[in-house]
């Protein structure tokens, strides 16, 4: 886990405040919300954290910040909570998040598909906040932009066979499909049983579908035509930074949510930092160490951002998923990129804006 | 909208997932008709099941089907096991305790599967296997095994009910368990055996499913409701019943698709359900026994 | 009081009850005997409201009840016992007679939340109708045993017990007095004879045991095959040829 | 400090248990008091936390809604509207067996869940409803949720109160005697069917007043929250180790499953993060575990049904 | 003649009342034997306490000296004993044949022979031996139940009114079967409501009430007996 080795690195180069440690509470939310919400109350009255990193689905972060974090005056960083429900919290600027609104990545989506000259597609999402968001933005921006959408259809998960489902969604006479699901859950089915009865050409995924499950159980040798869009860290220094740092340690810094987990938790710890432990103060560190105004903190450098924050200087991290300047609804924009899958990994096919 | 494209989108699709929903229900209807409960954890010993024989793959090199019957070998005495162990002491007490049992055997099965094998997906062979085209009809190899592998179980199990002695004694025991005892069934070993079969076919259910898709380790708890329906569907008790059934739950909610939005296709399996509750509460097949 | 017409009750082809005519007058204690499976019980459960027969009809009152609910029958005053005892097995004794009168103000939800003192004058009222009818069946010392725990004999009684919660005008007893210890039975005969006397309630009796026939009932109905064979006083009925060859036996005029 | 924060921790558990306790009470009615298989908790729970989420939140756009009615009217609306979707489901279902009952009401539970989750106009689908109102929501943290648990609690507190009252009263006698034996029942004038519908009803009432609490302590409600798993076979395991037949033993099996799960995460976070990951299944594993050790020591639960009706003049 | 069947001072319950309170029987071999008592005076009781369904607290059961106390029905089935119970005592979704075969379960090797014996004594099963059980007529019924029984070749065949709810032709023909099965050598222990009936063929007859022996003697001794009489068979 990439929030690991943040905890890690900021222990190791000194730890937080007067040397104390940061200790990480792994809660289990499992993504629904009486779990969130009982870790949640967990980690703030028993372990008594001041800032929170995750949960995983959006869901649980609305339960977990509306019932916990928020009326708690904690601050709540969610690396992976995409949906655009999250901004529209009233939440006292205490919800963040390291990662780009669906919203963001459906318009970008659409808008790099209709630049390279695809304007006609089926969209297959999972019934879910993830995949019903990023659809709807999608579909929304690619229809204004005059894109045509030539099938739109949910699906549940879990199910054996989506072989009627493609069938009717081609039906619509598209050739490129794309999908908004998890690659290791019914988006690697999907793609598996459109693969294997030509429904469609190509296929494009959101950043649920880049993952590793469908090169590895489906062969890179019949993905040549998938692409899958993710946020990127715009090719940076830190992100390189990053990626040296997590194979290191053993990680895949290609996986799903691993640069926004990294930066979700290094942010914590500088804010707590800069804030000097005081959970009040906290959400405006936090908005302080990322405004992109003062010295430039990279990922790993905490013993430097330490040293400046207790000598009062400003400073400005810059993350492996982006710069992480939050606007006023705790969001940051997405830096996409498409991925194409080649020598058995996703490699970037094109910048996405 | 074409024939064949019914025939080969809709209607095969179908069929191989209702023969593996068959599989299933075929278990289930079993154990509703012998041992007479509700038996939760079916779908996770079918997880069990695709997953020992994933792991036949992976560890002993076997090839694909050759871990089917290993896979059904081990799974059948997994069963036989988790009944002795969580099901048996409580025969005496009211069934609704021995349904919760099932149900906290079916979440120890799931979670032993995701602490052993883990939460991401597996697939027995990599890569994709694109259909042969048999005059327009779109068959893969693995989908033709599928649908046979289910008719030859079912014709052996019934023949196993309907000519030997024990497959005897099962009905028997499911048509009046006291005077079973009383023509000298030894019921402890009917209760063997049904675990045995029933174990088996989970396992076969499992490794189909997984053979078609991929496996993960919610796989056979998703597939438990539709089995359920199926087994009612066809009425409870019967073989050729929880057969009919699977075939129409699969079948149902792969053309459901055309008419209702997709999203609505999981819960096609309990429209007819209830539908069939209904109007023949009995089931298609009149059920009870076998 | 009741008519019963031409009644009949099959199961899947089996006439259990077959074109069944007979008539039970106000303030009579009317004997139905009949051998196993002549329907006698089938009859019975036609008329509570227990099953619903093929064809024919019931009148009960001058009122045609045929499709009527057992529920509803049970408040005209239909009451009847079972011949394998239905106690509610994991009641108290006490409560399975308080659980009999019908629209008590408690058995509604909101009454019980809102009108708290008119439930509790009813169940002192009905309470104090158990305890009466517990001495007079003698079980005063069993009352807070769960009913399930009772001999054959006593739960036979608590059948004819309750009965005696209701405001009952015509009572179907199913062989009272099986497996009901003799000189209990003797007291029970006694029992339905006040019942009759005092009380004014018609019953329908069906027993085997020709001594208590012969004592409470006139007239008597024999059964055979679902319908009625003969129907006059006992002596009559006892002799027979038809009745001593199908129900009674020809040993049976001898050993009485 | 530590125990401070212990404390709200409680508070918050507490709260957690009150709407629960709600839902097994619920089911006590149906399964234990009458013997009613609803294995379709989660739907009511759902028809409550969205009924009322509708009723009591401002605006939104794209569904209806916008009612911003008072909370009382939300919870009032919550459990009318459980009650309603509960009538035709009982009219239909309650003549089955009840293994039959259990897989009924597991499929509308389904379709109900299915439509939470699909109809935009209506619940705004997948992304759930949000700005539920919370009755002092606006007090601080701990203010605020000292003072949801004590109207939460007050809620269970009344209820207990009221069903208590009418287990005990002819009420109760008479759901117990139907579910000893229809039959007789029906010969002494009882009307069966309305019994058990009317059982069937108040219990899904109270479960749809559950799902309420449970929306405005989130102040958000999303499909995840009705997965079946969470709010059908919890409240199950809830019940039958408590105590099914005993309100008591329900409220009582609430709390100890809650506390259970919650101090064994407790435990696990106490693991290194590799294993920790895995605990999560672990722990899983060992609440099945737990589930089996209780059915098989105690299968009558920890406190099981009370011998109702004893007159206490045994001694006269 | 020793007994073959011996029940000695029984005692048991379903649950943890005593039903039995000491019931002694025996039966030799090429006897029959009836017992008689009003309802619920433990009759089935006893015979499901031979029949191991019982919790059996006291007393000793024994077939030719061999001890079959508390021993599971399977096993006792094994030692020659077939039971008949009151109620439901075919296998109505198996065939009339299937049924007879569930009578031979236990035994191995050519059962041909068994067969003939029962279609012999009930030539209407043979005619319907392709039926479902669950259809035959009460009558009917009653044969496979017995033939069911009969296949094993039991020593001692324990009948529970085996003819309760069955006209009075079907009675007799019952009846008349017994005489058969005693007359090839079978011991017959039987429940009957027509006590009368069943005393007046039985070698031997016992009167239960309230889970105990109250009389015991041949069955025309009972008859005669004035108490018995009165108290017993509704005379
Ligand atoms: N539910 C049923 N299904 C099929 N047959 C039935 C059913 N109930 C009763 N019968 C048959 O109907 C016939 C009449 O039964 P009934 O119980 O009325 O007899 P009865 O006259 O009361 O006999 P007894 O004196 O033994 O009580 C019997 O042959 C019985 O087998
Ligand atoms: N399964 C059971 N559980 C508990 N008690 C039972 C059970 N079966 C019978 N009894 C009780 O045991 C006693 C004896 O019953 P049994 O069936 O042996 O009587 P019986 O002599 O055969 O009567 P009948 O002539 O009516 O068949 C009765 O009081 C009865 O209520
Ligand atoms: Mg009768
Ligand atoms: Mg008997």
């Amino acid at each position: 886990d990439a929030a690991q080795l943040a905890v890690q690195q900021v222990n190791d180069q000194g730890g937080i405040l007067k040397g104390e440690k940061l200790i990480p509470v792994v809660g289990d939310s499992a993504c629904n919300p009486q779990n969130a919400t009982d870790a949640a109350t967990k980690a703030v009255n028993i372990e008594g954290v001041v800032a929170i990193v995750g949960p995983h689905c959006s869901g649980a972060v609305l339960a977990a910040a509306n019932s916990v974090a928020v009326p708690a005056g904690v601050v709540i960083i969610t690396p992976s909570g995409t949906s655009p429900e999250i901004s529209k919290l009233d939440d006292k600027d205490l919800v963040f998040r390291t990662v780009p609104s669906d919203d963001f990545q459906g318009r970008a989506l659409a808008r790099t598909l209709l630049e390279r000259g695809t304007n006609k597609v089926a969209v297959a999402y999972l019934n879910n906040d993830y995949g019903k968001g990023l659809a709807e933005a999608f579909k929304a921006e690619f229809e204004d932009k005059g894109g045509d959408i030539a099938g739109f259809a949910a699906h549940e998960e879990g199910k054996a066979s989506y072989r009627s489902d493609l069938a009717e969604l081609a039906n619509g006479g598209a050739d490129t499909l794309v999908i908004f699901d998890y690659g290791d859950g019914a988006g690697l089915t999907m793609l598996r049983q459109a693969l294997e009865n030509g429904f469609f050409e190509n296929f494009v995924g959101g950043d649920g579908m880049k993952s590793d499950a469908p090169i590895a159980e489906l062969g890179a040798e019949n993905l040549t035509t998938f692409t899958a869009s993710s946020p990127v860290g715009a090719k940076s220094d830190a992100l390189d930074v990053f990626n040296e740092a997590f194979k290191e340690v053993g990680g895949d810094p290609d996986a799903i949510f691993v640069t926004t987990s990294y930066d979700a938790a290094f942010l914590a710890a500088l804010a707590i930092e800069k804030a000097g432990g005081d959970k009040a103060k906290v959400a405006e560190a936090l908005r302080s160490v990322s405004d992109g105004k003062g010295e430039v903190i990279l990922p790993g450098e905490w013993k430097k951002a330490k040293e400046l924050i207790a000598a009062g200087t400003d400073i400005d991290y810059k993350g492996a998923a982006g710069d992480h300047d939050f606007d006023e609804l705790g969001d940051v924009p997405g830096v996409y990129a498409l991925f194409k899958v080649q020598d058995g990994a996703f490699v970037v096919d094109t910048e996405m804006k | 909208m074409e024939f064949l494209e019914l025939l080969n989108f809709y209607i095969i699709p179908g069929l191989v997932l209702g023969s593996i929903y068959a599989l299933g229900a075929v278990g289930i209807t079993l154990v509703f008709a012998i041992l007479r409960y509700a038996h939760l954890a079916h779908g996770d010993i079918a997880t069990l099941g695709a997953f020992v024989a994933f792991a036949a793959v992976t560890l002993l090199g076997l090839p694909v089907y050759a871990a089917l019957p290993v896979a059904m070998v081990v799974t059948a005495f997994a069963a036989v096991g988790i009944d002795k162990l969580f099901y048996d002491y409580l025969r005496e007490r009211p069934r609704i305790v021995t349904v919760m049992a099932s149900l906290g055997v079916a979440l120890m099965v799931r979670s032993l599967v995701q602490v052993i094998w883990g939460v991401d997906a597996e697939s027995y062979i990599r890569g994709i296997a694109r259909p042969e085209n048999w005059w327009g009809i779109r068959l893969k190899d693995r989908e033709i095994v599928t649908i046979l592998t289910m008719i030859g179980l079912v014709l052996a199990l019934q023949l196993f009910l309907m000519k030997t002695k024990w497959g005897k004694a099962m009905r028997a025991m499911s048509d009046n368990p006291n005077l079973a005892l009383l023509s000298g069934v030894d019921n402890g070993k009917v209760v063997f055996l049904t675990w045995l079969i029933v174990g088996g076919l989970c396992a076969a259910s499992g490794f189909f499913l997984g053979l078609n898709t991929e496996l993960k380790s919610m796989m056979g708890w998703q597939m438990l409701l539709p089995m359920f329906a199926a087994a009612i569907l066809g009425g409870v008790g019967r073989i050729e019943g929880a057969v009919l059934g699977g075939l129409i739950v699969g079948v149902a909610e792969e053309v459901s698709v055309i008419f209702i939005p997709s999203e609505y296709k999981a819960a096609m399996a309990f429209v007819i359900l209830l539908l069939m509750l209904l109007l023949r509460p009995t089931g298609l097949l009149r059920g009870k026994v076998l | 009081m009741l008519e019963v017409e031409n009644l009949v009750m099959e199961y899947g082809g089996f006439r259990a009850v077959d074109r069944c005519t007979l008539t039970a007058e106000e303030g009579h204690i009317t004997g139905l005997i009949g051998p196993n499976g002549a329907g006698k019980t089938t009859l019975f459960n036609l008329i509570a409201g227990a099953i619903e027969p093929t064809s024919g009809r019931i009148r009960y009152m001058g009122e045609d009840i045929t499709h009527l609910s057992a529920d509803k029958r049970f408040h005209k005053g239909l009451v009847r016992t079972f011949q394998i005892p239905h106690e509610f097995h994991r009641l108290t004794v006490l409560e399975n007679l308080m659980m009999v009168p019908g629209h008590q103000a408690g058995e509604s939800l909101f009454a019980n939340w809102f009108a708290w003192g008119k439930v509790a004058g009813d169940e002192r009222e009905t309470e104090r109708r158990a305890w009466e009818t517990l001495e007079f069946l003698e079980l005063t010392h069993v009352a807070d045993e769960r009913a399930g725990n009772l001999s054959g004999g006593q739960k036979k009684l608590l059948e004819l017990g309750r009965t005696m919660m209701t405001d009952a005008r015509l009572v179907l007893l199913d062989e009272p007095a099986a497996g009901v210890n003799r000189t209990l039975l003797r007291k029970l005969e006694e029992k339905i004879a006040i019942l009759n006397k005092e009380r004014g309630y018609t019953f329908i009796l069906i027993e085997h045991d020709m001594e208590m026939i012969e004592k409470l009932c006139h007239p008597v109905i024999c059964m055979a095959e679902g319908t009625v064979l003969i129907e006059g006083d006992f002596q009559t009925v006892r002799s027979d040829p038809r009745v001593l060859e199908a129900y009674l036996g020809e040993t049976v005029g001898d050993a009485a | 400090m530590e125990w401070i924060g212990l404390l709200n921790y409680a508070v918050f558990m507490a709260i957690f248990i009150c709407i629960y306790g709600l839902l097994a009470l619920g089911l006590n009615i149906q399964w234990g008091f009458t013997g009613l298989f609803n294995a379709g908790i989660a739907g009511f729970f759902a028809v409550g936390a969205y009924a009322s989420a509708i009723l009591t939140t401002p605006e939104a756009a794209g569904r209806i809604g916008g009612f911003d009615l008072p909370v009382p009217v939300g919870w009032a609306g919550a459990m009318v509207l459980a009650a309603a979707i509960a009538w035709p489901i009982g009219k239909i279902c309650l003549r089955f067996r009840s293994d039959y009952l259990a897989i009924a009401t597991i499929g509308v539970a389904e379709i109900i869940r299915l439509v939470v989750k699909s109809e935009d106009w209506l619940t705004n689908s997948a992304r759930g409803v949000t700005n539920i109102p919370r009755p002092f929501g606006d007090l601080p943290y701990v203010q605020s949720q000292l003072a949801y648990l004590a109207l939460v609690g007050g809620i269970l507190l009344v209820v207990y109160l009221l069903v208590e009252r009418q287990i005990a009263a002819p009420w109760g006698r008479m759901m117990r005697a139907i579910r000893d034996n229809e039959l007789a029942a029906r010969a002494m004038g009882k009307d069966v069917p309305f019994r058990r519908l009317e059982a069937f009803i108040f219990g899904a009432a109270l479960m749809g007043l559950g799902g309420a609490l449970f929306a405005h302590l989130n102040r958000a409600i999303t499909p995840e929250a009705i997965d079946p798993m969470v709010a059908t076979f919890l409240v199950w395991i809830m019940l039958i180790l408590g105590g099914s037949g005993n309100n008591r033993g329900a409220i009582l099996g609430v709390a100890v499953v809650w506390v259970i799960w919650s101090f064994s995460e407790i435990l696990t976070d106490q693991f290194p993060p590799e294993i920790a990951i895995k605990a999560k299944y672990i722990r899983i594993f060992l609440i099945g575990l737990m589930l089996q050790l209780v059915l098989r020591f105690r299968p009558e639960g920890i406190l099981p049904e009370p011998q109702r009706g004893v007159s206490g003049k045994k001694d006269l | 003649m020793s007994p073959l069947l011996d029940m000695r001072e029984v005692r048991g319950g379903y649950g943890d009342a005593d039903i039995l309170q000491g019931v002694s029987l025996n039966v030799a071999p090429g006897e029959i034997v009836a017992i008689v008592g009003p309802n619920g005076a433990g009759k089935s009781t006893a015979m499901k306490a031979i029949f191991g369904l019982l919790h059996v607290r006291g007393g000793k059961i024994t077939i030719d000296g061999k001890d079959i106390t508390g021993l599971k029905p399977n096993l006792i089935v094994q030692a020659g004993v077939c039971y008949v119970p009151q109620v439901d005592n075919i296998f109505r979704e198996m065939t009339v044949h299937e049924n007879l075969e569930m009578g031979a379960f236990l035994r191995s090797g050519d059962q041909t022979r068994a067969y003939d014996r029962v279609y012999g004594l009930f030539p209407d099963l043979k005619e319907r031996r392709k039926t479902l059980a669950g259809n035959l007529s009460g009558g009917q019924r009653q044969m496979v139940a017995m033939g069911r029984a009969l296949m094993l070749d039991p020593k001692v065949l324990l009948l529970d009114e085996p003819t309760a709810g069955l006209s009075p032709r079907y009675m007799e023909q019952i009846f008349q079967i017994c005489r058969d099965v005693r007359d090839d050598g079978v011991a017959l222990l039987l429940v009957e409501q027509h006590a009368k009936q069943a005393l007046a063929f039985s070698d031997r007859g016992y009167v239960l009430a309230s889970g105990a022996n109250r009389h015991e003697g041949t069955g025309a001794e009972l008859l005669a007996d004035r108490e018995v009489a009165e108290m017993f068979l509704g005379g």
